[in-house]
């Protein structure tokens, strides 16, 4: 195990963040993750998170109603994370709905706006889950609302999200690995 | 239930067994070539059912 | 056509069709009996059977063995099982090489090689596979059997006209009451393929295994590929190991166990017992539909020019190129995501440790070869051979 | 290897062709087509264990087949059959429609409880078909009224065997197809019944009486009706009770539901005689079966197979849409059940990429595979459909053209369903 680990910091420190010129938004702990899909995104997230010790609950259903009340306690996050991408592990009856999705991200981010959050749209797992329309429609859906869009180098292997960037404006945080995501946004959020 | 499902299972080997019976029977029996052929044909997934080979 | 042509077409008609039954025949038999060598590893403390857990198993053709590989040292339970698929051939060539070469230092680690015994020993009609297949190794060729999906219809002969998963009550397609992974948790009255996974549970509860890990192999067509499907319980475990491997030796993502799909591994086990969950899927191109020529070679190198098609026409769920999916590399990303979720379920189970040595990583496997870690059975011990 | 495919395929045309040119029968001539490819496969040797082991590709659904007929035919030679005729004629004599209404959902059950549209043919098709022609509807349209409805039960829930397949395939369960199965084939097979069979005289009661059959004096209601409430209890027990019920399989099911048509038939019945028939009569349609499960594991032996799958997937989406109408049912006359894994497997990963509703999708097509089991070489139900009915006009000038614009009018709607799955996910359920 320990071999493992030393080899992910040596990956770590030798990865570059790479961030675009654009002014990046105001990135504060703790945070809330939920996915648009149910893929494990939202999971990774919030494990990168406590690696890096940055406080983060990983609510993958969340709804606008919760979010409200969450973010109205003394203690509630600031910044709302939303991973891209979908799960597709049994089609059909024990899939997803994605209409349903889209809907309920919608109104979350919306919600997130109102309340003054940040919003952060990831795609950390890479071009496995940007193969088919679901996952497009969850990109589609969530990256051109967002205020930070976070991507891993492999999700990004064609440049998409680093055109986007260019042509609407949002500002593209770029790390290596998702395990660089961690100390990506604490020097973020010390930057604050 | 164990006990039924063998005997469901022997009846399932008997059904095949009076299967190939009648095939048999139809190629002593057809005065067609082409039919004589295509029955020999259709004994063999039964023969190896019933042998318990396949 | 005269009566005694007639007759002559008739019984030459028949003797093509005896010998073709004869010449076939044969082949059927001798891979339904072939028995494959395994040679006891330094580490495997004690060798049960499938029916020590569930008696009305015993002397039955899913009656396998299963090796218990004890450090002696208080740790957890985890529990291996390759062939639930014998179609998938990295899932029980691991599984053995595990076997044959795994060393405990801390905890147990139970193996079952081939948990469907009777879907290894029938190949599928209409689908052309090959009956073996042979892995290079130090000392010559390794003889293995390829099977089918699904349990042979001699053990387990009829199907329902639905298949109806107990206990959840989920209809699935009739041959699916066959198959190992629909059949989970198993059903001590069912058909034998519903009773072994019942006793595989029984295996899972008696041992108090704490960690379970099902070997499979997955067409590139399927969605679910190169990836760590785990139950709810050990969603944490897998998403760590997805990432960590993802940095350091190869690219595997991580699936949920959706809760309304019944009858697989990854559900039923967490929801039956107390242990994590988990099933491992490599890319195996032989499996693809729209694969070309169905022989050994396809099988062992997943090298197909019509599946690198399908990947230009971006119809895959995971990369294609001339090179393939070689079974080492098959092999070798499972012997490593296994290794990892073991190590990662001690370092979030403080206490209950598994720990493995002597288990090669991915990069030796792909190096070495498979057949480099399995045993010279004419050097061992006849004690030390045991037979799947 | 995609000359290598090119070349099986072209070896099974051409061997084919040239058996079929020298009068063999299609069943020689495609066993020959595959011993041939399978030749030049293997570079001249006999892929001996490839070309037995092809044969027992759907051993099941022949035994099925078989028992089937067995149970139906038990019940023509008790007299259940012209019993039943007799009673539905003088019933329904004065009111047509109401009529053709419970023969079209007669015709659908036995096909939604085994998936096989032969088994309807078979089981209730010269029934229902004989009522038909004394409506005063012709020949031709009675067999096409009785194979699209057949064709149409096989794809009614809750035993679609296309769907099934295809979804054990793709790891979907086999959930929320009901609905939509359902709605798609009720369609097909009312459209059928009402387009073909509206127009007609009202029967002669009288002439109908003195020519049907007459069954014998001790035939009723309970004689003919406990067979099938066997059967039907048989598999309803076995959704009813899964667990503590054992595993009889619907041949076997049909074998005891004919022990009970032997044991209440008023008159004295010579069982092997029947069921020796019964084998024999269905040769032509057992054989087909077992010589497509040969060719179909020399075509996927030789990557002819993968060949037509990938040729198929790789279509644009435009182009798959506007003639899946052609290629699935084409397929099912060539390949029968086979499709579901070759075809609908890929198709369907297809559709859930390009975010299509994959159980709508999959529903579309398994109604649009059973029409196909009219068209050659394989042609199963058209050939049960006009071997039941004795059908004497010809089957593609005749049988197969009546049924062209039902068979055409069920494509459409799939296709449709197909196109706009999305919006049409409300259908999914049960």
């Amino acid at each position: 195990m320990r071999k493992v680990v030393f080899s992910a910091v040596l990956v770590l420190l030798c990865s570059v963040v790479l961030a675009s010129g654009l002014l990046m938004p105001v990135v504060k702990a703790p945070m809330i993750v939920t996915t648009l899909g149910q893929s494990p995104g939202a999971l990774m997230f919030r494990l990168v998170c406590v690696r890096s010790k940055i406080a983060c609950v990983q609510e993958d259903l969340l709804t606008a109603t919760q979010l409200k009340e969450l973010a109205q306690a003394p203690d509630g996050p600031k910044t709302l994370v939303i991973t891209t991408g979908t799960s597709l592990k049994g089609m059909g009856a024990a899939g997803i709905d994605i209409n349903l999705e889209v809907e309920r991200i919608e109104n979350l981010i919306k919600q997130a706006k109102e309340l003054g959050m940040t919003v952060i749209g990831a795609h950390i797992e890479g071009m496995a889950r940007r193969v088919d329309a679901t996952d497009e429609k969850s990109i589609t859906t969530v990256i051109p609302k967002s205020d930070l869009i976070l991507v891993i180098a492999s999700s990004d292997e064609d440049g998409y999200f680093t055109k986007f960037s260019e042509t609407s404006g949002i500002p593209l945080l770029k790390v290596n690995e998702s395990l660089d995501i961690g100390p990506a946004l604490l020097e973020l959020i010390n930057a604050n | 239930m164990a006990i039924l499902n063998s005997i469901i299972s022997v009846c399932y080997y008997l059904i095949s067994a009076f299967v190939v019976f009648v095939l048999a029977k139809s190629i002593i029996k057809t005065k067609n070539v082409q039919d004589a052929i295509l029955y020999s044909v259709m004994l063999m997934p039964f023969i190896l059912r019933i042998l318990r080979i396949k | 056509m005269t009566d005694r042509n007639l007759l002559i077409v008739k019984l030459v008609s028949l003797a093509l069709v005896a010998v073709a039954l004869v010449i076939a025949g044969i082949q059927f038999h001798d891979h339904r009996n072939y028995q494959e060598e395994v040679v006891k590893g330094p580490g495997v403390t004690q060798v049960k059977k499938l029916s020590d857990y569930f008696e009305p198993l015993k002397g039955s053709i899913n009656d396998c063995n299963i090796y218990i590989i004890d450090s002696g040292v208080p740790g957890g339970t985890a529990f291996l099982i390759g062939s639930s698929h014998p179609e998938e051939p990295a899932g029980n060539l691991t599984a053995q090489l595990f076997v044959e070469n795994a060393k405990l230092a801390k905890g147990r680690l139970i193996v079952a090689i081939r948990a469907n015994q009777s879907a290894s020993r029938v190949s599928r009609p209409g689908d052309a596979y090959p009956l073996y297949y042979t892995i290079e190794t130090p000392w010559g060729e390794k003889k293995f059997r390829m099977g089918d999906r699904w349990s042979s219809p001699l053990d387990s002969w009829p199907d329902p006209e639905v298949y109806v998963n107990y206990p959840s009550g989920q209809l699935l397609a009739y041959m699916d009451v066959r198959n190992f992974n629909r059949t989970w948790p198993g059903r001590a009255n069912g058909m034998i393929t519903e009773q072994t996974n019942y006793a595989f549970m029984n295996v899972i509860k008696e041992e108090g295994v704490d960690i379970f890990i099902d070997l499979h192999e997955a067409e590139l067509e399927y969605p679910v590929i190169s990836t760590i499907v785990a139950h709810q319980k050990g969603a944490d475990i897998a998403g760590m190991a997805s990432m960590l491997l993802t940095s350091t030796e190869f690219r595997i993502g991580m699936e949920y166990s959706p809760k309304s799909l019944h009858g697989l591994s990854h559900r039923e086990v967490g929801d039956h017992s107390d242990a994590v969950s988990i099933l491992l899927e490599a890319p195996e191109p032989f499996l693809d539909r729209v694969r070309g020529i169905t022989d050994e070679k396809l099988l062992l190198t997943g090298q197909d020019e019509f599946v690198v098609m399908a990947g230009k026409y971006g119809l895959l769920y995971e990369k294609i190129d001339e090179k393939g999916w070689p079974i080492d590399v098959r092999v070798g990303r499972h012997c490593s995501t296994v290794l990892m979720i073991f190590e990662l379920w001690g370092d979030f189970n403080p206490g209950k440790e598994v720990v493995i040595q002597q288990v090669p990583r991915y990069d030796e496997v792909v190096q070495n070869g498979t057949g480099y870690y399995f045993r010279d059975p004419s050097k061992a011990k006849t004690e030390d051979i045991y037979y799947e | 290897m995609y000359f290598h495919a090119g070349l099986i395929l072209a070896v099974i045309a051409v061997t084919f062709a040239v058996a079929k040119y020298f009068k063999l029968s299609v069943e020689l001539s495609m066993l020959l087509a595959a011993i041939a490819a399978g030749i030049v496969h293997a570079g001249g040797a006999i892929p001996v264990r490839h070309l037995v082991e092809g044969s027992f590709t759907y051993l099941d659904v022949c035994l099925i087949f078989i028992t089937a007929t067995f149970f139906m035919n038990l019940l023509k030679e008790s007299g259940g059959v012209a019993f039943m005729v007799r009673k539905i004629v003088i019933t329904f004599h004065k009111t047509r429609l109401l009529c053709l209404f419970f023969l079209t959902v007669l015709l659908l059950i036995p096909g939604a409880l085994t998936g096989s549209g032969a088994a309807t043919v078979l089981t209730v098709g010269t029934l229902v078909g004989t009522v038909l022609s004394y409506m005063g509807i012709s020949e031709k349209r009675v067999a096409a009224i009785i194979f699209i409805c057949a064709a149409m039960s096989a794809a009614a829930p809750p035993v679609n065997l296309w769907a099934m397949m295809a979804a054990a395939g793709s790891n979907m369960p086999y959930v929320g197809f009901f609905q939509p199965l359902l709605v798609l084939s009720a369609i097909g097979a009312f459209f059928a019944m009402f387009f073909l069979g509206a127009k007609g005289k009202n029967v002669e009661l009288e002439k109908a009486l003195k020519e049907l059959p007459e069954p014998p004096e001790k035939m009723n209601w309970l004689r003919v009706g406990i067979p099938f409430a066997v059967l039907i209890f048989l598999i309803m027990a076995g959704r009813i009770w899964p667990f503590s019920t054992p595993t009889i399989g619907l041949p076997l099911m049909f074998v005891l539901a004919s022990v009970s048509a032997i044991l209440l038939s008023p008159k004295k019945l010579q069982i092997l005689r029947i069921a020796t028939e019964t084998i024999h009569s269905l040769i032509p349609l057992v054989g087909i079966m077992i010589v497509v499960g040969i060719l179909i594991q020399v075509m996927a032996l030789s990557g002819a197979r993968g060949l037509i799958s990938l040729g198929v997937v790789t279509l644009p989406l435009w182009v798959l849409f506007s003639t899946l109408f052609l290629i699935l049912p084409v397929s099912e006359g060539l390949l029968q059940y086979a499709v579901a894994p070759l075809l609908g497997v890929p198709l369907i990963l297809l559709f859930n990429m390009k975010g299509m509703n994959a159980i709508i999708a999959l529903s579309a097509m398994a109604v649009m595979w059973p029409i196909g089991d009219i068209l050659p070489p394989t042609a199963v139900v058209g050939r049960a459909t006009v071997m039941e009915l004795k059908f004497k006009g010809h089957y593609y000038k005749d049988f197969l053209k009546t049924a062209l614009i039902p068979m055409g009018f069920v494509l459409l709607v799939a296709t449709l369903f197909l196109i706009f799955s999305n919006e049409l996910s409300f259908l999914v359920g049960g």
